[in-house]
This record gives structure tokens, C-alpha cells and sequence, in this order.
């Protein structure tokens, strides 16, 4: 069976920080950064890319779209 | 004796409640007080601030472009009320996240690190009282023990335990601003 | 294989519309719009549709939404987006006209527009976002707003014999005439993400073919005007919203 | 000879007021009308369906909820540079101030139509003037003005509409045609105006370039709206406003003067009350009193100038209308106290008789 | 010191002049209140919902469907002889305009709170004067009045709306406090009127014998209703109307002079512009210049004669709103063209601050 | 025995009711509104509650009902009745408060205070006379108008891709949880006039009991606005009404 | 079994003519008048006095409450 | 020329009908027309009125408290306008149903019992045609063929097949009318 890894981008100025994402993504690649933005959010960043399978979860729940999904077939 | 001051910050710093506890320690001494808010639709976030005078006359105007003394808690604050202290007034910042810093020679300019220390003290919830103690240090525009009182009025009942904690918040304040010029 | 490489356009598999533009919405941070102005975004693309849509946003959080999505729009007064479109759909029926309205402008305020838009089967699509508040305005009680339900004009809780019962309204669009899609979505995981997506593409492309009136409720999140986080608000929703709103279609001809 | 006579040769008919909007509308290459029944101006909607303007020239007619239905209908339809118009009575146009303040705000083109019954409340069906002030000062919310025209006549009645869109679209503002119910009911002679053909969208698109008619490629969307949370940017809205008012004023006052030239007493009155008056002045000058009317046919712009022009050499003003006294105030404002200003006016539906306007004309100004 | 300070030792309280409202509703023996939310006067319902007053004083409260919906509950409960209330800001009051010519044809007494923010149409949430025309000349359809006070301080809110209620059941006509999101939004200090105990049902029937409680045996059913299609006998309504009016300018006039006596000029403001102004006429002192404030307290019935009364010791006035020039009208009406009458006005919701007020009574009038 | 002998006060078997009054009520020969007039003030009398009762009439033909019923009334403006009647039976709960709505008045106009008081389930009965136009301006086209039905303002008849569908507001009424019954009756026959008239009799007795809103809908005709006879018109309303406005009772609980 | 005898009474001049009661009366008993009331209206009456049973139908319908009903037990 | 009429009677009877046909017969002839319509609520029954006039000038106002001829169909219509026509005018009245008659001394009072004469010969729909034969016999203010032409104008197509009756009933009217003074 096809293995899938993922990345993603977060458009960090954009963020808000709400926290969705985070919850959202099956494989806890996800968190917010401790840093804030120039709105004072502190935006979501992949904490663990590895385990990022580019499923999109995060993206499709994102309320400000802030989230570019990459994935690619591996094996 | 009349004080006319602006504070200004972020949706979320407690800016109108320091506000409003200044108003009330003016009540609590028995001067007129105007409490006037900028007010938005944003629930959250955005730039608010509010007016405060405090006055031993009838206050005619509740909406000033000078101020005596501006309290500024973010980039965008400082921008738009440095220029708009009187000459020989005051001006006290939280720097955190500043990029640009005052400039103006002729007002007193203040800097208090509340927001830095309230994180690292897990005191955020005093914040505003600390900002309020670097106020009265430099501006002693009215007694502690009225500031206490105000409190008491403007906190529900259920608050009122946390009066300790905000006056040592207060005292805090006090010990950390700094003039700058 | 690391990030870097596969952070490669010929990788990408999720990205904004571009009918979505650059700047930043003004909504709180996980407010159901977003995810709901993106979904019309995404459709208006796919569809090839940006030049033949009009959308029409009366007051309420999503008020800006012109802001946000590049199409032509129009802000209505709070309740009268379905008069809007009424006009705006007989006068140019090959466009695709929606209103965007929120509970208290669609169930409140606008009842009356509403109910003759559906009555009248106008061939537009009625995007409805009930998120059992007034958000714009600081939370106050909505015809929605749930029993028991704080807020700002119920501070104690919704009372039925105070304030009436949650309004079921997009129960009495099913029963009319006029309708021939109405479904209720939400917007709080991919699935129901994607189901939504689907439900606002059928009821645009109904108003192309003189059915009648498309309306698509999606029970959402005001967690500012709820009070909660927005992870905390979805789960409420679902607990709370979805008994007395339950998904699903309920007309669908 | 107004001007769509001079235009084309048309047979004379005879038609209620009502009727001649209607009829005008559709030649007018009117896109829309959103009405609702109301006496004394249902004849305005029950003309346009009989006459099924949408198996001709393709014009929308459509009996809507209510009147803030219509008017938010107009709005919608004007915001994709549609012409669109509604027509009511006085309670009903109560009940659109909120939209024509919205489509001021919005700077939409639009026409209205106020065939004017007595109030307050339900009152009568019976004609009045006494919506003046909502109309000329502004019945909804915030600074705003409407170019007001007060037919006085069916030809006018018809014209009028022509000329309401005409202006509507000049300003970005809607236009108030405001008439009452003697003018509504009423027949007269018409020639109605020629067939104008609906404009394509291509017109659209050149004419109205703010139009919502979906984005094109390659340019910014257009967007109908009048919200502006930022104050500086709002008040450059309200001052771009304004200054349309003024341009309105320069611009397009219009007014008919009868018997001015040598008169001593000039009456002013619009509408139905002028038509009675100019009885009266008929009746004074068969007694010998150098008496004239001045007609103002727009109410906004009021015809301010012309009446200042007057004050040094005439004794005194009467202003008539079927009010408690509304217009007399703006003529107070054109003259500034150099002349008297003297008011008679009925109430209730009452038509003043052209005898009651001469009584009164003696017994207050020369007594 | 205002009325009610006299009349009761209570403690000094700082609120909003909304949450003012709130509470001298209240106490002033309010039977109901039906209102819908919108910025910036959203408080008052909030405020009351929070307090409720239900529990107490059985004052009803209730969130309705609309402002429509609002205004006609106020009708409904007035014609019941009930203290009735609504408030609303700049859009929903445009909506209300049926409703309100309504209750005036009926004849219904009621409170309407006007908490003004610019327009036109949506426009921004900030504070703005610009509903002055549409409340004091009219922005229902027919002739009517309604008395109108303007607060220009939270002690004000609480004190009008309970004179607001005296003056309504004193002439069985609505009356309207019109305020702005200044005074709305800002917190002063305040003390709230006295509780007064709402109504018996003994009581009204004595003070509104008219009122529809259910027929009494042995008397004529109660009527409230606006509408009368006999011509005559609507003229009589129109009259016993206007006769009232003229009674409200005979008793009703309110206003404050501050440093007038010696004033070389004068300003004219109300509410919040002339909180601000007042400031002005300070600084301007300051300077040498003799400058006085006239703040109407009462925008109708209007200040007229104090104003012409200066007009022999004053060389001009300077009208300051937050519009694009509303009560000025009233201000040249009133001196007649006896000294010259100037404007300074902002809009979009910016509060002109006292030097602008001070420059602009320098350009314009001092030169 | 004779017929100077009959009529004689102790064979008295039917009069006109005194809360009725004598003034001749301006409707048209055979109009509809007579006959729910005269019901409605029987049983105030038999109800004995003259004194209790606050009558609710708008604008319609029916605006003069309060020459007519010596109760005390309130005349509303169009399509408000029921928000007039929410804030009189809130503050006069021991009061049987009732609108008198006509068709264009509670279905088009007043269709957000109609919902929104059934909604709250106010304690009031709506009286409903739904002839199918507006009678009194002049026999324009109501929401309730027929398909194909001619009225002044669908001269070739009512068509639904213009005017939309022949709206059954009673419907609605009856699916939301404020109303506690909905009942539709019609006055044409003795058999339905007795029926009608217990109808509005447990309308208002309902409005005693807290149970919410009652909806009595009476199918009448408008044989002015319809343009026939009277007895035309009911044959007519019979044959064509019935079938879109079924009689009998919708909710009762 | 009883039979029933009735007399009706119309109040001619509030009768506006709409032939409703002649319709529903279930024995013939009304009848418009040739004669009209002050208003124009040709009133009804008993045309058939002696038919009437009493039923009230006639008054029951009759929009315009002008029908009073008497009836009298016979036999 | 000009002249002003009012014509009044119950709202059955053709009474605006009567005066769009004056109406259209002035438009033929080329004169200004003004036709002004009491309207009320009723759908049904009450009075109605209207005022027509024709002049030869533009028209001033269309409403008018004299007038030079009265054509009134009923009593209240009667006791409305008697006082109204100017002295040395015309009054026209059908008389049915009257118990008080016309009184005046100063104007030329006619009669014509056109509605006993019209349901007597089954002609009630051309009634009012019969009032106006008798209004042009003692006023010929406007040419009988210009009467006929102006109904053609004023009815549908499909009722053209009736100007002959409405001819005729004319003449009947001629016929009909009896000066009382
Ligand atoms: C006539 C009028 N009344 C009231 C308002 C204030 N107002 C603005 S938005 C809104 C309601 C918003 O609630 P909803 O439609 O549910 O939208 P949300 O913000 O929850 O998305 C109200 C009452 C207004 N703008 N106009
Ligand atoms: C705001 C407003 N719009 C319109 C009218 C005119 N109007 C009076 S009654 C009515 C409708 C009457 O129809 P309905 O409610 O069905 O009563 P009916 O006369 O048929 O009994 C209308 C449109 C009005 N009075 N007020
Ligand atoms: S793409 Fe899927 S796995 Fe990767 S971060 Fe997003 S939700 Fe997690
Ligand atoms: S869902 Fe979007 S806005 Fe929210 S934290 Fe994640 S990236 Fe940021
Ligand atoms: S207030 Fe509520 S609805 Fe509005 S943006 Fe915030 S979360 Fe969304
Ligand atoms: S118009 Fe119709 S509803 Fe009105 S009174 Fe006549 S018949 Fe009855
Ligand atoms: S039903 Fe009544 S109004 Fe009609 S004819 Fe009979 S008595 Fe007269
Ligand atoms: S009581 Fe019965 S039988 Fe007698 S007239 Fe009336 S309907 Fe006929
Ligand atoms: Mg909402
Ligand atoms: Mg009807």
C-alpha cells in the first residue's frame, strides 16, 4: 500500500492562532508557536512535519485559510 | 485640578476596565469623572481605548485631542497619541513587541514593562493594576486607598478577595517604570 | 524526503482560492464564516463562475464579506438580502445570486423577505449561517438561540415563556412551495467540510435551473459570542445545536 | 409644450396620474417596478400588470411582501444599474425611509413615487402635501437630500418619471416624485412620452461602471454598500455627498413662474395646491390685485434664488399647501426675513378651494 | 443640580448613559420595554434584561422580532394606557417612522430612545447628530411633533427618560430623546431618579380614561385608532394636533445658557457637540473672546424666542452639529435674518474637538 | 297560528347579540366579514367577558370593526396586530386579547409578527379571514390568491412563475411550537358557522390557559374583490378555496 | 313527533340585499323585495310566511345580523 | 369656453363613467379636460362624484367649490351640490326616490327621471347615456359626434357593437329632460 508524506504552509501572518488546525490533524503534526504575529496571534506551525501524511485535515477545517497542504506518494 | 488621559492598547489588555478604574477612584474622591470609550464592532481584538478625566469642576468636554497624560500599550497606540500629549504632559509605554519607541523631547516619557513581567509572574490578570501603579507613581492623581475603593465598586462581590493581589499589583507598578528622558 | 522537498508546487494538493484574496478576514479567530467564505469561494472557482455571480451580504459578522471574495456583491439592509435578490435574479437571470445572512437578519428581521423569497421560489440560493447569536453586534439572543442558551440579552438563559422558542425556521422553508433544496450542514470537521461544500454547489447550481429557492442552513460557531474556545464551541454545537438542528437534508426535489 | 411633445408626434390621451406613470415607466425603458397596494396610487401596479410590460420590452413588474420589501427590491436591482422604481402612499413611504437612506448610502440611482394621502397614522385616503418635510429634509436616518419633483398635472405626472430617472442616474441618488392623491386620480390630457429602448448591458456596463452585474475579467469587483466603519473615510462619503447636493443646486432647480412679472403678492405653492392657486390668482387679478404664483416644481432643490429675486419688490408672500405648514419654512429660509411670509393651509384631505386661497390672500397679507 | 437629586439622598453611581436609561426606566414606573439590538445603544436592553425588572417592579421587557415590530409594541401597550418604551439607533429608527406617525395619529404617549450613529444607510456605528430633520421636522408621513429632548450628559439620560414619560402622558403624544453614541458609551456619574411605583390599573383608568383595559359596564368602548376618512373630521384631528404643538411651545422649551449674558457670540449646540463646545466657548474666554453656549435642551419644541432675544446684543451665531448642517435651519428661522448664522459640522461619526470649535468660530464669524 | 303570533319575545330563538351594536357595518352585501363579526361578538357575550376583552383590528376591510363590536379595540398598523396584541396580553394577562387579520395583512406584511407572536407562543387568539385578496384596496392579489385566480393586480390570473405559490401560512403556523392550536373553518353554511364559532370560542378560551397561540384561519369570500355573487362566491370558494385551504383542525393540543 | 312553527323578522333597513339567507333557508321561506331600503337594497322578507319552521339558518348566515328568529312548539 | 360640471350620485350608478365620456367628448373636440374622481375605500355602494371640465383655456384647477352645471342622481347629492351651482347655472336631477326636491330660484333646474325610464325599458346599462342626451340638450357643450367618438376611445373594442344604443339613448334623454323653473 501507497505511503503518503505531507507538508504544510501556514501563511503565519494570517493565523490567528484559533487553534482548529491543531485539533483537526489526525497525526498531532500541528501546535501554535509560542511567538506571536504582528496581530499578537500566536500562529500554527507543524511541531512534528514528519508525521505529517498531507491528508488536509487542517487546511479544511482552517477558518482563514491560511493553510498550503503538500503531499507525496513515497515507496 | 483637572487630568485628561488616554489609554490605549489591544482589544484584550484591559484597557477600558483600567479605565474604569481610574474613573471610579476619581468617584471615590469626590471629583467629576468621564469615562468615554472608543467603541467597535470587533468582539475581539482590534485597537480600543478610552478617555479619562478626572476634574474637581464640571467637565464640559468628554472628547479631547490633548491629553495630559497617554498610557500606550502597543505599536499603533503610540502612534497615534504621542503626538497628542500636551507639551510638559506624559507619556508612559509598555514596549513589548515595540518596534519604534518615542521620540518627543518636550512631554515626560514613562516605560513600564507590565506586560512582560505579568507573563513571566503569571500575573496577567493584574496586569492592568500594575500598569495603573507605574501611573500614579509618576501621576499621584489620586490615592491608593480610593483606587482600592473604586475597586471594590466595580468588582462584583464575589471578586472582592483579589484586592490584596491588586494592590500589591499596584506596588508593582510602581517599582517598575522607569522615565525614559 | 523533508519538508523543503516536498513543499514543491508539483506537490500541492491544498491551497486558497484565488476568488478568496489576500486580506486578512476581520472574523475572531475560528469563526465559522471563514471556513464557510471559503467553501463559496472554492465553488465560485471550480464553478468558473466569478464573472456571472453576485452575492448579497446584509448586516451581521459576515457583513464585510466583500472584503474577502472577489465577486461583485451587494450589502443589504439587516433582514432584506431575498428582496435584494429577488430583483437582482428576475433582472439578470443567467447570474447566480446568493444572500449570505445570519440567523438574526434571516429569522429575525428578515422573516417576511424570506419566507415570500421561498414562497415565490426566487431562483437564488440562500446561504444561512445560524450560529444561535447576533455575533456583529455582541452576542445577543437570536430567534435560534437555543434553551437555556446565554447571552447577552439572555444573561440568565433563554426562557421559553419569556422568549419564545428557538425558531426552527429553515423547518417552515422546507414546507414551502416555493423550495427545492433545503439542507442543513455544519462546517466543524473535513467531512462535514466537504458534505457542506457539496450542499452550497447543488443550491448554486439549482438557481440555473429554474427549480426554485436553494437553502442551506449551516448550524455554526459564534465562540466569542458563545464564550468558549473554538474547539470547546464545536463540541457544544454538536452537543447542544445539532438536537435541536439536526443535519441533513430536508427537502431536496 | 413639455418636452417629450416636442420630441415626437404622439396622440393626446386621457388618463388618471396614476395611469401616466405607468405608462411612462415602460417607455422609459424602466428594467423594474416593486410595488405594493395602497390607496390612492394602486393604479400605478394594476396599470403596469395589465399592460404585461415583460412580454414587450421586458420589464420586471412585481407586487412584492411590502412596501421595505419594494424599496430594498429597487435597491437591489438599481445596485446592478438597473432602473428600477417603486410607488406608495404616504404610510408605505414611512415604511421605506430606512431603504432610501441605504440607497442614498449606497449611491443608487432609483425612482420614487409618493402619491400623497393625509396623516399622521392610517388618516385618510383623501390628497395631501404634508409629507414635504419627510421627502425635501430627510425621513430617514443621516444628512441626505433627494432631488424632489411635484408634478402638477398627468403630463407631468408622466414626465416627471422620465425625468426622475434621468436625474437619479446623473446624481447616483434616488429621485422623489412626489404628487398627491388629486394628481394620482385625476384624468387629463397626455402625450406620453416615446419608447425608449431598455438599456443592453452593454449600455449598463458603460453607463453605471460601479454596477454588480458579476466581476470582469481583469478588474476589481464592484461592490454596492454603504458602510464605512472608518470615520474619516465616512465622512469623505458624506462630504463627496454633499457636494452632489450642491451640484443638484447649481444644477436643477426648476420652477414655473405665472403672472410674476409686475406682482405685488406672489403665492407659492407645487402640486395640486398650485393648480388651485393659480385659480386664485386668476380670480385676484379679475379684482384688480397684482397677484402671481410661483410654482417650484423641484422641492429639492427649492427655488430659493428666484424667490430672493422677488423680495425687493413685492409685499408679501403666501405659501399654500395642504399641510400644517411645511414647505413655508424653506420659503421662509429663501427670503430671510425681508418680506412677510404668510401660510394657509388644509388638513384632513381637504382641497383648499381656489376662493379660500383668495380669501386668504387678502386677510393676511393685505388686509 | 438636576430634579431628581432633590427630590432623594442616593448614592452617586458611575454608569453609561445607556445603562442610565436602563435603570431610570425602571424606576420611573416603566411598564415595558420592547426593543432590538444594535450599535451603540445596545445597553439599554441588555442593562434591563440583566436587572430584571420583571421580578420587581413587573415592568416588561422584551426582545422583539425587529424595530418595526418594537414601535408597534410601544403602540400597542400605550394604547393600553402602559408606560411604554423603545430605544434604537439611526437605521432602526428610520424603520420605526410608520409606527411613530402612527401613535401620534392615535394619539399614544411613549418613549422613543434615539442613539444616533451616521449615515446615511448602514454608515458607521459612531456617534452622529444627523437624525435631527427626520425627528423634529418629521420623518413620518402627515403633520406631526413630537416633543424631543436631548441629553448631554448620563445625568441627563437617566433624568429625560423619566420626563420623557411626564411629557408623553401630558400631551398624549410620543415623545423622543434623542442622544448619540457619545452619550450613550461614556460612563459619568450619575444619580438615578427615585422608584416610583408603576401604575395601578385604578390609576390608569384616571389618568388615560381613553386607554383600551376592556370596556367599562355602563360606558362607550375605548377606540385607538388613527384613522378617520371624513375629511372634516380628520382636519378636526389635524387641528386638535397642531393645537397641542402650539401648547408644547407655549410650555415646554428647555435650554441651557452657559456664559450668554455678555456673549458677543454665540453657539449653538446640543448633546455631545455641545459638551464639546462648551469647551470651546472656555478656551475661547481664555482668549479675550466674550463667546456664550445656547444648548436647546428641547429640539422641539426649539428655543426660538431666547435666541431672537439676543439678536439686538450679539453679532452672529455659530451652529456646531455632528451633521452636515440639521438645526441650523431651525436657528435661521428663529433670528430671522437679524445676525449671521454659520455652521461648523463634522460627519461619519467624528466628534469635533473644542479648538476646532474655537477656529471655526474664529473663521467664520470673528475674522 | 300566525306570524304576529309567533313573534313574540318568549319564542325568541335567535337575535342579533348586543355587543354587537346597531350601526350598519360598511362591508359589502354578503361579505364574509359580517358573519365572523357577529360570531365573535356572541361569544363575547356568552362568554360574559366584555369588560376582559381587547380586540386587535389593521388595516383591511375590517379596519372598522370597532363601530361595529362594543369592545375596546386598538386599530394596528398593516400587518402589526400581533405585535400590538404581544405587548397588550404581556401587560394585561387576565385580558382575552385577539387580532382580526385579513389575508394580506397577516400573510404578506405581517408575516414576521404573525411568526414570530406564534413563535413566542403568545397568549392571544389570531382570527384570520383569509378571502384570498385585499378587499379593501381594491381586490389586489394576497399571497393566498389562487392559481390562476384574477385579481386586480393578476387581471390574467395569478401565475407562479410571476407571483410564486398560493401561500398557506396556516401551514406553517401549525408546525411551530409557540401555536397550541391551529384550526381552519369557513362561514358559508349553518353547519360551518356553528363549527367557526366554537373554533373562536376555544381560541379564546385557549388564550387563558397559557397554552400559546390559537390560529382560527375562516376561508371567506371577497365577492366585491372576486367579482360575483355572494352565493356565487361561496360555491365558489367551496370548489376552489377548500381544495388549497382543507377545513378542519391542523394542531389542537 | 314535534313540529315546529317559525316567523323571522328582518331589519330591512340594516339588509343589504346579499340573498344569502334566501339561499340557505332550507323551506323557501325569503325572498328579496322589489321594494329597496334607503340605501337601495332590496331588503328580503318572508315570502312564504307560513313555511317556516324556525331553523334559524336564514340568520345564522345572514352577514349583516338583520334576522331575528321566533319559533313555537306546534301540536 | 368653459365649463364645470359635477355629476353625484350613488356608486352604482355610472356616475364616473358618465364623466370620462364628457371627458373623452372634450378631448375630441380639441379642448383641455380635466375629470376628478371623489375616491373612497368602498368597493361597493356609498356616493361617488366627479368634476369635469372643459375649457377651451389650459385648465388651473381641476378642483372646484362652483360649479356651472350639476347632474345629481340621489338625494345626498342633491342636498351637497344645490348650493354649489352658480347663480344663473344649470342643476340636472333624476328625481327618483327623492322626498326633497330642488329649491333654488336663481338657476335653470331640470329633471329627467332617466332610471324609472331606464329599468321601465330595460335599459339601465345605457341610463346614464340618457342623463348625458339630457345634459347636451340643455347644455351642447360638446357635438353628439364627438360623444361618439370619445366612447369609442373610452370603451373596449369588444363593446363598440353598442354605439348605437348609446346613440339612441341619447335622443331618449333629449326626449326626456323637463324644465322645472
Ligand atoms: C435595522 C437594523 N437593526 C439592527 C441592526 C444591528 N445589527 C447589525 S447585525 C445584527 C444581527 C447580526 O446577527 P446575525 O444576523 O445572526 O449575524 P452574525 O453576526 O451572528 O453572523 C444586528 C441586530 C442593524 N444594522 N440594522
Ligand atoms: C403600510 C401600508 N401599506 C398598504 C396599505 C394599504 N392597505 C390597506 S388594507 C390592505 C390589504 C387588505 O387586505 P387584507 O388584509 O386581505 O384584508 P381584506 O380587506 O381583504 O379583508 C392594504 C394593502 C396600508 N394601509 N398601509
Ligand atoms: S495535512 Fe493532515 S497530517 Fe499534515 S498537518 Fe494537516 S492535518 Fe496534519
Ligand atoms: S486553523 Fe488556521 S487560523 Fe486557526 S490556528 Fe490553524 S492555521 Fe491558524
Ligand atoms: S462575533 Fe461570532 S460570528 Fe462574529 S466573527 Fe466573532 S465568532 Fe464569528
Ligand atoms: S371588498 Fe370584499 S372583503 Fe371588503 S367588504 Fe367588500 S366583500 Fe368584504
Ligand atoms: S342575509 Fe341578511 S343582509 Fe343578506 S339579504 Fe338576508 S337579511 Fe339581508
Ligand atoms: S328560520 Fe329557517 S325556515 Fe324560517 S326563514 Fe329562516 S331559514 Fe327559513
Ligand atoms: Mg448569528
Ligand atoms: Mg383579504
Amino acid at each position: 500500500m501507497a505511503k503518503f508524506k505531507g507538508a504544510v504552509v501556514v501563511n503565519t501572518e494570517r493565523c490567528k492562532g484559533c487553534d482548529l488546525c491543531v485539533v483537526a490533524c489526525p497525526s498531532s503534526v500541528l501546535a501554535l508557536s509560542t511567538e506571536a504575529n504582528s496581530k499578537g496571534f500566536n500562529f500554527s506551525h507543524m511541531e512534528e512535519p514528519e508525521n505529517c501524511i498531507g491528508c488536509s485535515a487542517c487546511a479544511y477545517v482552517c477558518p482563514d485559510a491560511c493553510i498550503t497542504v503538500y503531499k507525496v506518494k513515497v515507496e | 485640578m483637572t487630568e485628561e488621559i488616554i489609554i490605549s492598547g489591544f482589544g484584550g489588555q484591559g484597557v477600558l476596565s483600567m479605565g474604569k478604574i481610574l474613573a471610579y477612584s476619581g468617584l471615590m474622591q469626590g471629583q467629576e469623572v468621564s469615562w468615554m470609550p472608543s467603541y467597535g464592532p470587533e468582539q475581539r481584538g482590534g485597537t480600543a481605548n478610552v478617555t479619562v478625566i478626572l476634574s474637581d469642576e464640571r467637565i464640559s468636554s468628554p472628547v479631547l485631542n490633548h491629553y495630559d497624560t497617554a498610557i500606550v500599550l502597543n505599536q499603533p497606540s503610540l502612534e497615534k497619541f504621542e503626538s497628542k500629549v500636551k507639551p510638559g504632559g506624559t507619556l508612559i509605554y509598555d514596549g513589548n513587541g515595540f518596534h519604534k519607541f518615542p521620540t518627543r523631547k518636550d512631554i515626560n516619557i514613562y516605560r513600564i514593562d507590565a506586560i512582560e513581567y505579568a507573563y513571566a509572574n503569571n500575573a496577567v490578570k493584574t496586569m492592568n493594576m500594575i500598569i495603573l501603579g507605574g501611573l500614579l507613581k509618576v501621576r499621584p492623581i489620586v490615592e491608593i486607598e480610593n483606587v482600592l475603593k473604586g475597586l471594590k465598586k466595580s468588582l462584583p462581590e464575589r471578586h472582592h478577595h483579589l484586592l490584596g493581589k491588586n494592590e500589591e499589583a499596584i506596588r508593582i507598578g510602581m517599582d517598575l517604570i522607569k522615565k525614559e528622558n | 524526503m523533508n519538508v523543503t522537498d516536498i513543499i514543491n508546487p508539483s506537490n500541492l494538493v491544498y491551497d486558497k482560492t484565488s476568488v478568496m484574496n489576500d486580506t486578512p478576514m476581520h472574523y475572531c479567530p475560528g469563526c465559522s464564516h471563514g471556513v464557510v467564505h471559503k467553501l463559496i469561494a472554492e465553488i465560485i472557482e471550480e464553478m468558473d463562475i466569478q464573472d456571472k455571480t453576485i452575492g448579497i451580504a446584509p448586516v451581521g459578522c459576515a457583513v464585510f464579506a466583500y472584503k474577502y471574495l472577489d465577486i461583485d456583491w451587494q450589502q443589504a439592509a439587516h433582514g432584506r438580502a431575498p428582496a435584494l435578490a429577488t430583483a437582482i435574479k428576475r433582472l439578470l437571470p443567467d447570474r447566480y445570486v446568493f444572500t449570505y445572512q445570519g440567523d438574526g437578519d434571516l429569522a429575525a428581521i428578515g422573516t417576511a423577505e424570506t419566507i415570500h423569497a421561498c414562497n415565490r421560489g426566487e431562483n437564488i440560493a440562500i446561504i444561512f449561517i445560524n450560529n444561535g447569536i447576533y455575533g456583529m453586534t455582541g452576542g445577543q439572543m437570536a430567534p435560534t438561540t437555543l434553551e437555556g442558551m446565554k447571552s447577552s440579552t439572555s444573561p440568565h438563559g433563554r426562557e421559553i415563556p419569556l422568549n419564545g422558542y428557538p425558531l426552527n425556521i429553515t423547518n417552515l422553508l422546507a414546507q414551502m412551495d416555493g423550495t427545492c433544496y433545503v439542507t442543513r450542514q455544519a462546517v466543524h470537521t473535513v467531512a462535514s467540510v466537504r458534505k457542506c461544500k457539496k450542499a452550497i454547489q447543488k443550491a448554486f447550481e439549482n438557481s440555473m435551473q429554474n427549480k426554485g429557492t436553494s437553502v442551506v442552513e449551516i448550524v455554526s460557531t459564534c465562540n466569542s459570542g458563545w464564550k468558549m474556545t473554538p474547539d470547546e464551541s464545536n463540541k457544544w454545537m454538536v452537543e447542544n445545536m445539532f438536537p435541536e438542528y439536526p443535519m441533513g437534508d430536508l427537502k431536496n426535489i | 409644450m413639455s418636452n417629450s411633445q416636442k420630441q415626437h408626434k404622439e396622440e393626446v390621451r386621457l388618463m388618471k396620474g396614476n395611469e401616466a406613470i405607468a405608462h411612462a415607466a415602460i417607455r422609459c425603458g424602466c428594467d423594474g417596478y416593486f410595488g405594493y397596494p395602497i390607496t390612492p396610487q394602486s393604479e400605478i401596479l394594476e396599470t403596469l400588470v395589465e399592460l404585461e410590460p415583460w412580454k414587450t420590452t421586458g420589464m420586471v413588474v412585481l407586487q412584492a411582501e411590502s412596501e421595505t420589501a419594494s424599496i430594498n427590491m429597487v435597491y437591489g436591482a438599481a445596485g446592478c444599474g438597473k432602473k428600477a422604481m417603486t410607488s406608495s402612499s404616504s404610510p408605505g413611504v414611512s415604511l421605506m425611509q430606512e431603504g432610501i437612506s441605504y440607497m442614498v448610502g449606497a449611491e443608487l440611482p432609483g425612482v420614487i413615487v409618493n402619491v400623497m394621502r393625509g396623516g399622521p397614522g392610517l388618516g385618510t385616503i383623501q390628497p395631501s402635501q404634508a409629507d414635504y418635510f419627510q421627502t425635501v429634509k430627510g425621513g430617514g436616518h443621516g444628512d441626505y437630500k433627494m432631488i424632489t419633483l411635484a408634478p402638477a398635472s398627468v403630463q407631468e405626472m408622466a414626465d416627471f418619471t422620465v425625468l426622475a430617472f434621468d436625474l437619479a442616474f446623473k446624481y447616483r441618488n434616488p429621485t422623489m416624485v412626489l404628487a398627491d392623491g388629486i394628481i394620482g386620480q385625476m384624468m387629463e390630457k397626455v402625450v406620453l412620452p416615446p419608447f425608449q429602448p431598455r438599456w443592453t448591458e452593454e449600455e449598463i456596463r458603460k453607463n453605471t461602471p460601479w454596477a454588480t452585474l458579476g466581476k470582469q475579467k481583469n478588474s476589481k469587483p464592484n461592490v454596492i454598500t454603504s458602510l464605512e466603519l472608518r470615520s474619516e473615510e465616512m465622512e469623505k462619503i458624506n462630504l463627496r455627498l454633499q457636494s452632489r447636493y450642491r451640484e443638484m443646486e447649481k444644477n436643477e432647480v426648476r420652477y414655473e413662474e405665472i403672472m410674476c412679472e409686475d406682482a405685488e403678492y406672489i403665492i407659492v405653492a407645487f402640486g395640486t395646491t398650485a393648480r388651485v392657486s393659480q385659480k386664485a390668482v386668476e380670480l385676484a387679478r379679475a379684482e384688480g390685485i397684482k397677484a402671481g404664483l410661483l410654482r417650484p416644481i423641484t422641492l429639492f432643490p427649492y427655488p430659493s434664488e428666484i424667490l430672493m429675486s422677488y423680495t425687493s419688490r413685492i409685499k408679501g408672500i403666501l405659501t399654500v399647501e395642504m399641510s400644517a405648514g411645511q414647505m413655508v419654512e424653506d420659503v421662509k429660509l429663501s427670503v430671510c426675513g425681508k418680506v412677510p411670509v404668510e401660510f394657509y393651509g388644509r388638513m384632513g384631505g381637504i382641497v383648499p378651494s381656489p376662493n379660500e386661497v383668495l380669501d386668504a390672500l387678502k386677510e393676511k397679507l393685505i388686509k
